[in-house]
């Protein structure tokens, strides 16, 4: 199959649905001719010209305004917020509005956006341009929570969230953009609240999500060569989450590791230890729910700290390791 | 402006109809038969009337936590407000609202809002979704004077001015942010002199004159119809009661009150029209007495109406 | 001793450090002779004057910038969010500036302030005025976050607060205002970052937050009858966490039972499951973790929707029996 | 205005720093010898030493993510700021911060920001804090023509008025917030009308002539210290380079660029400066080349320090 980045399979899936659908269209700072800050809505804008993709001013209170306004009266707004940090702006609308209208109103109104940004570390960006906040988002009841790991997953997943009738907040992870894999040309859709295998082993689960799925399947390779199965699993959506999978997978294996990369307190690696613990799977357990998440520090400057902020291969197979060999 | 007998009558009707609902609300919570909060506009009516008069029926309106006037002028049903107001499933949010969240979407209404400034940014979205509809309408957003000094009043003037966007921007300036004097929360004479920051013209009017907030929401109205871009525009007007439910009115005198009270919006429209004709004090009498009747239909359809069941409690957080 | 209502013991902790150190200040809408909405600081205005105790108009981000900047230069101000659903409208201050600034100026800065909100159902004000959404600040490193659950650590904890050199942010309850218990006349603290075992017991621990703690002592009475001897574990601050009381509890109970009113999924229970099924206490757990919190829904309006979107005294006791008795 | 001869020719040096500082920031990043990103303000150096010029050493300044030029006028080492532009343990924030960041508190440079209007908050409780403390120095906050469409600037700006606080508002209006130009984001024609919204004096000023706008912030900062309150000045520039490290100019022509390198600050200062006799051109030869010569041997110092300590990575998060 053809492979793309996933920058690209994002840029494929906005072309397509906006070319299928006329009530989508793009809003954010910089969307337009720059293309948005990493590049994925380059080209856009020539196609569908400036009535469709509209470039904002920095008012990120106002983007979720326009989303959520004009989602309201039947259109399908995909807002950009150029970093995920800067969400903290948008909490208002998106959490006390959009999220609730829905069941606020008794159920008579649909709040149909995606709002796309970009979260995580690794580009030097520091404290303010490196959060990764999803948490936040999966605990208020209303908004849809996805975070894909792969090209694939990103044009499908992000197909179903715009056609979804809920807000549903599309978190992507910069250092994955120009990462390639292979993605089918025509449209298809990653069903919301699915989670997926990625790769199989029967030794530990490894519950990760976005580019932590990487860094877990490259963990897992090498694991491999020390005759450690690891089973990864992405959960993909956030929120609703599959939990079904990660038990089924967790009661096979008896041991679990979570890696994402936000903050470890407070961060949705709790939800995941929380969902296994309170689950059918803890009878099957047979060491502690280990969490390897980022250390609770503003993401630093300097190339190495920030390097050591968020966990790497490396912390993922020594944490693999101590959990299967019982050090843990 | 040429004023029709009917449209006349049916402002004064539409402002004792609000005026009957918020006494009515406040003895149900004075008889412990509401809980949560609420806010009275006793004293604006003609602030929410004359402006909702100047739309279509077909336009839009945004409100505000105090929202009750101007969701009886864009036209819903006693019935299904009194009944939200009581939390009953044949409310307009099947009781899940209450006063701070009644919403008519069908009607127009997309909403009271709990948030001080939470419709403002929203009406950029509504105005860019009818833009890019190319529909013909038009959305109205009320907010208060406290709300203009919220981000969100900036990011969204801007916005919806830099985009010509059909919107108008109705600030309902009755003197006070819970306690806190306009005068001490802007160092400026008039709200609508913000608007010359973004580009759109600004218009004060006397908030308690329906016909006067009518015709300057015409004027703002027209322009955003032909897609000359949005207005802002400050009513002046004053709450009678105190903020919300408890208010122990420390922050305002009883001679600013009473003074407030003698321009009563719906007395000095109805000298007007008995003035000229258009009425007689028994036609006025009338107008008021069907409107406390209308009211208390509304309260015994409320009361009779179920409570939502237990088991729907989770229902409608997704579609 | 004296007992006077938790709005009073916070007033009294205000008073006290007020005239104890004048670099103390409060800051917020209606604050002054308005006394807040909820009473909290009546009366201040009269004894410090506007210039110590400051309204402001409804400027959120506005209220979050005036206490980080006076703090930056040597004020320890104590600023209020009338309702903790509009610090959605402050996050960008608080969590990108307040929060990082110690750390990403390599600690050459303090930013030493309080931040009061009242979170919380159960008043009949809706969707929009009765959130609780703690663990979005114990994500955040750089943030502490105290939640009392009575009068006495009101005011201890705001004292302890108000004299920590970090940004704290103080979560009160709505119904607990009106609450009274015995409190000193005289200053004291509670210190941050530690737990209080309220109620012992050997067959469960709940771990319980906020008013949640009065709810689980209540139902702790209750089924004692029963004969089931709850421990009843109050973090007070959720972060720092005194993980080592909780773990200490669930060790010697073998259950746990987490009770919170946010919202469950994403919500600070996810944190204190991961904490406890990643500790040693894991090998001492005879079953599941169990979460009881808020429904995953925005809050309604109708009295009784609102009354069972959280949990109360008969959820609780549900729960514990189901879990002592081994059916959960 | 008066001018000091040495005054004058510090202005001048210390454009010429901030021009090297960045120049040299700039050949570092493309030899990979730094990562992350960075914002030149080559081009806008009148608009940084204009401003800061006009304040007292003790005075405090908040600065942006465009902030290498704020940070060098405020007298920063330039040592300890290539370390931090570095990632070095001997930079200003021990290499947590990074060009976006750096803070020099003990000089009063409260710090660049990384948020885009985050200053202007901080700018209000600074100024709160001054005043409390009844001490006499001012804050002057710096921010984009794109700052002043977020909500923080109309907070800040109301709140700073209201209470009449020693702030100075300085906007750098460089024509664009990335690719969007000023014209799209406004829908006026200059960004220091927006101060009527508040009630303070608001001026526009050539952002590339260092004396109009040390004019400019002069009398602002004065009228601060004197308990006026605020005012809200813009500072009309341009960046001559991409808006951050990778930026293909896709947003405009190649035309205009030009027109505003031959308004080149530097040169215009230092032709003005040379023909009043202030300086010849040999002297001011010399101060450029002592600029380039501080800035390597600031390279020198950088490069010689010390990485932080990986042990030392969650230092600093509490206090
Ligand atoms: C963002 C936000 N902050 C604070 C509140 C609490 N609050 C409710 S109404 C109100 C005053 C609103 O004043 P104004 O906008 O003038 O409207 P009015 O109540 O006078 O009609 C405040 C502060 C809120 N609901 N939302
Ligand atoms: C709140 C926020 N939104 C978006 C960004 C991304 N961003 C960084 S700089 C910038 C443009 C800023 O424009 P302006 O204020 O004019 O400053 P300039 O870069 O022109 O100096 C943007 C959008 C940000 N840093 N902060
Ligand atoms: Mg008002
Ligand atoms: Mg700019």
């Amino acid at each position: 199959m053809r492979e793309i980045t996933y920058a690209e399979a994002i840029r494929e899936a906005l072309r397509e649905e906006m070319r299928r659908d006329e009530r989508v269209f793009i809003i954010g700072e910089d969307v337009g001719v720059y293309g948005g800050s990493f590049g994925v809505t380059l080209g856009l804008i020539e196609e569908f010209g400036p009535q469709r993709v509209i470039d904002t001013p920095i008012s990120e209170l106002g983007i979720a305004g326009a989303i959520t306004g004009a989602a309201l009266i039947g259109m399908r707004p995909v807002g950009e917020i150029m970093f995920m940090d800067f969400c903290t702006l948008a909490m208002e609308q998106l959490v006390n509005q959009a999220a609730k209208i829905r069941f606020m109103f008794g159920g008579k109104a649909t709040v149909p956006f995606v709002l796309r940004t970009p979260a995580g570390s690794g580009t030097g960006a520091a404290a303010q341009h490196s959060q990764s906040l999803e948490n936040w988002f999966v605990h208020v009841p209303g908004l849809k929570v996805v975070m894909p790991s792969t090209p694939y997953d990103a044009k499908g997943l992000l197909l179903s969230a715009i056609r979804d009738d809920n807000p549903v907040i599309f978190v992507e992870h910069k250092l994955l953009y120009k990462v390639k894999g292979p993605v089918p040309e025509d449209p298809y859709t990653v069903p919301l609240g699915t989670a997926e295998v990625k790769r199989q082993g029967g030794d530990i689960t490894i519950v990760a999500t976005s580019i932590m799925v990487r860094r877990s399947l490259e963990a897992a390779e090498r694991l491999a060569h020390e005759g450690i199965e690891a089973e990864v699993v992405d959960p993909r959506t956030l929120k609703p989450l599959d939990e079904a999978t990660i038990i089924r997978s967790v009661c096979r294996t008896g041991r679990v590791l979570i890696v994402h990369e936000a903050c470890r307190t407070g961060g949705f690696g709790g939800e995941l230890a929380a969902v296994i613990a309170g689950s059918e799977a803890f009878d099957y357990l047979d060491a502690p729910i280990v969490r390897l998440a980022g250390r609770d520090i503003p993401i630093p400057y300097n190339r190495t700290l920030e390097y050591h902020s968020v966990p790497q291969v490396d912390d993922i197979i020594a944490a693999a390791r101590r959990l299967v060999h019982g050090a843990a | 402006m040429e004023w029709s007998h009917d449209k006349l009558i049916d402002m004064l009707r539409t402002m004792w109809l609000i005026r009957a609902f918020e006494e009515k609300a406040e003895e149900l919570y004075a008889l412990g038969k509401v809980h949560g909060t609420m806010h009275l506009s006793i004293g604006q009516e003609a602030s929410a009337v004359g402006a909702v008069s100047a739309l279509r029926a077909d336009d839009f309106v945004l409100s505000t936590h105090r929202g009750h006037g101007h969701c009886i002028a864009k036209g819903a049903d006693l019935n299904r407000m009194m009944a939200e107001f009581m939390g009953k499933e044949t409310g307009y949010c099947r009781g899940r609202g209450g006063s701070m969240h009644i919403a008519d979407t069908a009607g127009g209404n997309l909403g009271a809002n709990g948030v001080v400034g939470g419709g403002l940014p929203l009406a950029v979205g509504v105005g860019l979704g009818l833009k890019m509809q190319k529909r013909s309408q038009i959305v109205l957003c009320f907010f208060g004077d406290g709300a203009a000094n919220n981000g969100a009043f900036h990011e969204a003037l801007n916005m919806a001015a830099i985009w010509k966007l059909p919107v108008v921007f109705l600030c309902e300036n009755n003197q006070y942010a819970i306690s806190l004097s306009v005068k001490k929360a802007i160092a400026i004479e008039h709200i609508a002199d913000r608007a010359a920051a973004y580009g759109m013209p600004g218009i004060t009017a006397d908030g308690n004159d329906v016909l006067a907030v009518h015709e300057a929401v015409s004027q703002a109205a027209s322009r955003a119809r032909e897609g000359a871009g949005p207005s802002l525009i400050e009513s002046v007007t004053y709450r009678w009661r105190g903020h919300s439910k408890s208010d122990a009115n420390r922050y305002r005198t009883r001679d600013e009150i009473e003074a407030w009270k003698a321009r009563c919006p719906i007395q000095r429209f109805t000298a007007r029209l008995i003035a000229d004709g258009t009425l007689t004090e028994e036609d006025a009498d009338k107008l008021r007495q069907e409107a406390y009747a209308v009211v208390e239909a509304a309260v015994a359809f409320a009361e009779s109406s179920p409570e939502p069941r237990l088991e729907t409690i989770e229902e409608g957080v997704y579609a």
